[in-house]
């Protein structure tokens, strides 16, 4: 029993952080929402430099063969810069999925090589999501129907944009018809594969909340600090701690449920789903309050285009309702503890009784 | 106490509705945060002044109809019933209109309160400084005494329809020896005036709700100060007490959203599976409901020769915090498709919704922060200790 | 239109106020702990003097002939002492079932000259509740069985002692049979007259709540004013004037909530449910809440016995659940909400329209 | 990462079950505020010292087992799952004895702490004083040296468990001439010296789980000063560390309510109107598992050699007001019978809630409210300003 990451992954994660930090700002993000694909091609190739997208490939495709409990701590960073590339749908999404049906599908085969190298992107559907993002800059589109997941290269399909609050977030409502030679998987496989999907999209929409929520508590911090009114920092009000206090619970407890997931994902998948919605639902609160306690701290300043705290909040809005809204989560849950077979009390919380 | 409204109440109602239903354009009006929908606004509030319905607890000398509150109340729950267009002229008949028909001249009164009533000067507000948003009495911007005009120079901000509007009421300081809230002065500024620089601030939806305003040496006649030169802050905190009050938030406003939201739960209750949507949706309708109950509360007790006190922070915090609920929740019931812009190319559109949660985001912050108006109601209304 | 007091009214309620802040204290509720039947016969004569008990008894049989609406504010100060005498339950619930009988019944009308005169007492039971309080001083008990309701001495039943939480609450099971010669009324009649026994139940609790509510702010206001901490007075810590302030809010938009529910229920008693409804929801919400900001702004000391704040918190807890708890009642404002032919909207506010 | 349990742990647990199942009393002790009950809680102290259970991360030459902080996860969860009895000596073995170990000269290790283990000495503990609640540093009562003794006056009040207790451990002025946290000394006073006279202060429920402790005169020899004369606030601040550290709030009592209550959801789910008590339902035990969670991270952290931060004040908030919320969550299922008390005549019992209830009301109180928890993180953990 050992609840901490490794020297290496928190290393790893540090250099990532800084890479971020350093080309994603307030600044690069505005820029992309006046051009054409909303996305950053010689970002993304540098971040294939630094392995991002290779990591979940498996090594005999060109891969690190890592785990998703290795990327999401980088899923967080992603979320801590508003980071609009699809790097968290494609790398922890869609690869491990490919990656299930690599050894009977050749194409699985080689779209992982070119993802490792950054030739080829691929962006995912899910029943749970009524748009499909990023399937713009997408080569392949990977789409559910019924039972069955198919893979299509995007001419395949046609796609109608819709706008999203987050003018970082490209959406697309994807108009398709599943063909024999486009599927991927079906029957029992492809249930499973779909839940397996939802599980690590949740799971990546949850990381990069809590990225968010930091960021958020940071930049209020910082603002309540320099700015100064009845002459003191606005900071110095005991109403604005506790806003900015509230905040730091919501996030403390919400991360070792996250990390709890990503384990169980990248361990036990088949019972995840208790633990990935325990995830989403806690970071979803935590971004939630932090954006509202933030405008609230920001006062006027918060509610303006050009103040760069609106750019994290739509990004937490949307991200809360993505991969199964609060609600949808939830509902598991009381699924779950409904069940009168469901194992829980003071000795259960690691193994394999969290099955929905 | 009687509940019933009077048959002459009741007359006055219909009289509203008929006229609404017969005048209130078919389709929205674009918002008034553009140009082309604040000229649309602008028409409708001519429309309004032409059948004298612009403000009805208005004298009829200035076009009003002499209303009392009750009657005001039932006015607002019939405008917002029918979905008429919000007010663009708020600025104006809510807060300077009240303020010059207590403290202006006959001669200002003639000028100014003719022209805002029928709908041809629209006005915006202008007390935020850079520095001075809640301390308003930290204002830097000057007003200089020569002959008769002043030359004011110096930057408001958050000016609320300054970017289209056609005037701008704003507190200068006319002593520069003074400090605090002493030595100011409400003057009254056209925004066409030489050496006034309006730089728009869009705001979360991307449009320019207010602006920053630059004035460098502009000239106004010192017949534009209003309620006496050194008056500037009791002039700004009668408005002040006029826009915390009852007129600007009508509870209708509040009660047609919690009958949208009602509707919404009612549409959607067979996909809901967070079940503790209901009790946010029961919620919200008791918390509209209770607004307007205590709005009607107020309005009788003020017919009766009672004055506003401390209600005006409690309404505040009040309608802020439910307006937010309502279109949470409303996000909640909406899941993923609450992210959506209204214009987006979909039938599964979020109506006014997402528009409405932004601009909900706002209600605790302006007027005076929520946070704020807790530190009054501790210390005026309950009387704890200030340090 | 005009939702205000007469001057009679309030100039009533305020003598009575200053009557029951003189009687009723801390100390003579501590007193009645410890006695054998809890209750105050001197006192309860004395409020018979006063004419309380005969203010809802009709003029013909001796009373004052007043509403619902004339006996709120002065229930609303049974709340504020914590009185822990049954008036409410007695003058507000009990007599005007008995009114509504009394030209078919004349036990009734017996019955209510005696209450008039502070001769008999009358407690009542209902399908809400699971006790009946005070049934130990009544005379008599009204209880319901089914769509009947019945009338019975208290010799003619047995009373089990249930131990509250308040030490100041009495509340005994009731076994009993019902016979013949009790029967009081039945039928639709039945039904209705319990129907209007639950509302005026909760509209009595519902007032004593805001009460209680507002005299938890005012001892915890009062008490962090004279306490001193870190060289001040710990009210002047933003926490807690918010913790007040949000308590003054609640409280402010109960008090037209109830006004407008004993309005209806005098009025047009039939369309009284969402009203009441309304009303007992917001005033628990406001009670629990000053409970629970006044405990923790008291700190350690109003954790304990000797703090008044605890006799007034567990009464507050105690009627939050007593004449329908608030999942009942927002039961019963959902299931209006939801029913596709209620009116609702902002020029629905007063009016008929408010029938579950 | 590795969230499997070792084959040693596993044993362990399974060791510690078969003790609970043999030894746990199988009927429930009496309240320890209680004589009776404190002699019940005594008595099982003394049991659980007898097989080495008392204090497992001790070391084996205190009565303990050396565990570390998993193991200890482990045997808390396993003892609360066995539904063993609460700790009556909590102030000893969880804040002293740790101090005892890290501060305490060998004469005092040996005196104090192997009777604290053996359960034969109870411990209060003694820090408040009036007008110094949250404010530690006001201390009044002083210690006056006399040669090899100390001379103690003063008062003291929240003393926790001081009314059946045989010690208690204070903190003195022992510098007559200091102010705030200079010059105060941390020592031990047997509760039966003379001069001693303890009032038990009542609380919610009516029983004296505190009390006030008055001195007059009392003697103690210097030998009894712990950590060194004037080293008082130090030694306060090293304990008061440990109680809103770790091993006070064991997740796996939450835990073990969020199971009940989840029983108590199902039990009653047919009759539960009020549909936002699922998603209370659900939210308890998301919090309950986040606080165990977080609780093994931090004690993973912790074996690898990481510090205790302002996890402390961040952990006080989460239990304090999960508690609250499961019990309140209790008290709306339970609805009008909540009010009952458990001895009530009557099968509608509500068991141990309404006790847990008044109880969790204590939670965002003791041990620095909330509010100033609050602070702390604000200003420590997040760096707001302080003023």
């Amino acid at each position: 029993m050992d609840f901490t990451f490794s020297e290496d992954q928190l290393v790893f994660c540090d250099s990532v952080k800084q890479f971020l930090q350093k080309e994603v700002t307030a600044d690069s993000l505005r820029t992309g929402w006046d051009s054409q694909t909303g996305r950053d091609e010689a970002l993304w190739q540098q971040m294939v430099e630094l392995g991002l997208t290779a990591m979940l490939v498996p090594e005999q495709f060109g891969g690190l063969g890592m785990s998703e409990l290795d990327f999401v701590l980088l899923a967080q960073e992603c979320g801590r810069v508003a980071l609009a590339e699809p790097l968290v749908e494609t790398a922890l999404v869609a690869t491990p999925l490919l990656a299930c049906q690599a050894d009977r599908d050749a194409r699985c085969a080689t779209l992982l090589e070119k993802i490792a190298t950054g030739e080829r992107r691929v962006a995912v559907g899910h029943a749970v999501n009524p748009t499909v993002s990023d399937a713009h800059i997408a080569d392949y589109l990977i789409l559910p129907s019924g039972n069955e997941i198919h893979l299509l290269e995007r001419e395949r399909v046609s796609l109608i944009p819709l706008q999203s609050v987050d003018p970082s977030r490209r959406l697309f409502k994807v108009e398709w018809r599943p063909e024999e030679e486009t599927l991927l998987v079906n029957g029992a496989r492809g249930v499973s594969a779909m839940a397996a999907t939802l599980n690590r999209g949740a799971l990546g929409a949850a990381a990069q909340l809590i990225g968010l929520a930091e960021a958020m508590v940071d930049m209020t911090v910082q603002y309540t600090t320099d700015r100064f009114q009845f002459g003191r920092a606005i900071g110095s009000n005991q109403a604005l701690k506790h806003h900015m206090a509230n905040c730091a619970v919501k996030t403390e407890f919400a991360k070792p449920a996250l990390y709890r997931a990503a384990y169980t994902v990248s361990q036990r998948p088949v019972h995840a789903d208790f633990a990935v919605s325990h995830a989403k639902v806690a970071a979803g609160e935590a971004a939630l309050l932090a954006a509202k306690n933030g405008i609230q701290s920001h006062g006027a300043m918060g509610y303006t285009w050009e103040c760069n705290l609106h750019i994290w909040m739509k990004r937490a809005w949307a991200l809360d309702k993505f991969w199964g809204h609060s609600g949808f989560h939830k509902n598991r849950l009381h699924q779950w503890l409904m069940n009168p077979n469901a194992k829980i009390g003071a000795d259960k919380t690691f193994g394999e009784q969290h099955k929905i | 106490m009687d509940l019933n409204y009077t048959p002459e109440q009741i007359a006055f109602r219909h009289e509203v509705r008929d006229w609404l239903q017969a005048n209130v354009p078919r389709t929205a009006l674009k918002s008034f945060d553009t140009a082309e929908g604040f000229e649309q606004h602008r028409q409708w509030e001519q429309t309004l002044a032409q059948g004298n319905w612009g403000m009805v607890t208005w004298p009829k000398e200035y076009g009003g109809r002499g209303c009392n509150l009750i009657e005001w109340l039932i006015f607002e729950e019939e405008y917002y019933r029918a979905q008429a267009p919000l007010r663009v002229n708020q600025n104006g008949i809510f807060l300077l209109g009240p303020t010059l028909m207590e403290y202006g001249t006959p001669e200002q009164k003639e000028r100014f309160i003719t022209k805002m009533a029928s709908g041809e000067e629209m006005w915006a507000q202008g007390w935020s400084e850079p520095g001075a948003g809640s301390d308003m009495a930290a204002i830097r911007s000057k007003a200089v005494r020569e002959g008769d005009e002043y030359v004011l120079n110096g930057q408001k901000v958050w000016s609320t329809r300054a970017v289209f509007a056609d005037w701008v009421f704003c507190i200068f300081r006319t002593d520069p020896t003074s400090e605090r809230h002493h030595g100011l002065s409400f003057i009254l500024v056209p925004l066409d005036a030489p050496g006034i620089t309006v730089r728009p601030i869009p705001q979360l939806n991307g449009l320019p709700g207010f602006a920053e305003i630059f004035f460098d040496d502009v000239r106004v006649p010192v017949a534009n100060c209003l309620g006496g030169e050194g008056e500037g802050w009791n002039i700004a905190m009668a408005t002040a007490g006029f826009e915390r009050g009852l007129m600007l938030r009508s509870p209708a406003r509040f009660q047609e959203t919690a009958k949208r939201l009602v509707a919404l739960y009612r549409e959607h209750a067979n996909d809901i599976v967070d079940l503790s949507v209901e009790d946010a949706v029961v919620k919200s309708f008791m918390d509209a409901e209770a607004y307007a109950l205590s709005t009607y509360q107020t309005a009788s007790r003020l017919m009766k020769g009672g004055k506003i006190g401390s209600e005006a922070s409690v309404n505040k915090i009040s309608w802020s915090e439910l307006d937010q609920h309502m279109h949470e929740t409303a996000m909640r019931i909406l899941a993923n498709n609450a992210e959506l812009l209204p214009d987006a190319n979909t039938e599964a559109t979020v109506g006014n919704w997402l528009e409405g949660f932004l601009f909900a985001q706002s209600g605790p912050i302006y007027a005076g922060t929520n946070e704020i108006q807790r530190n009054i109601i501790a210390e005026r209304l309950l009387g704890m200790p200030r340090k």
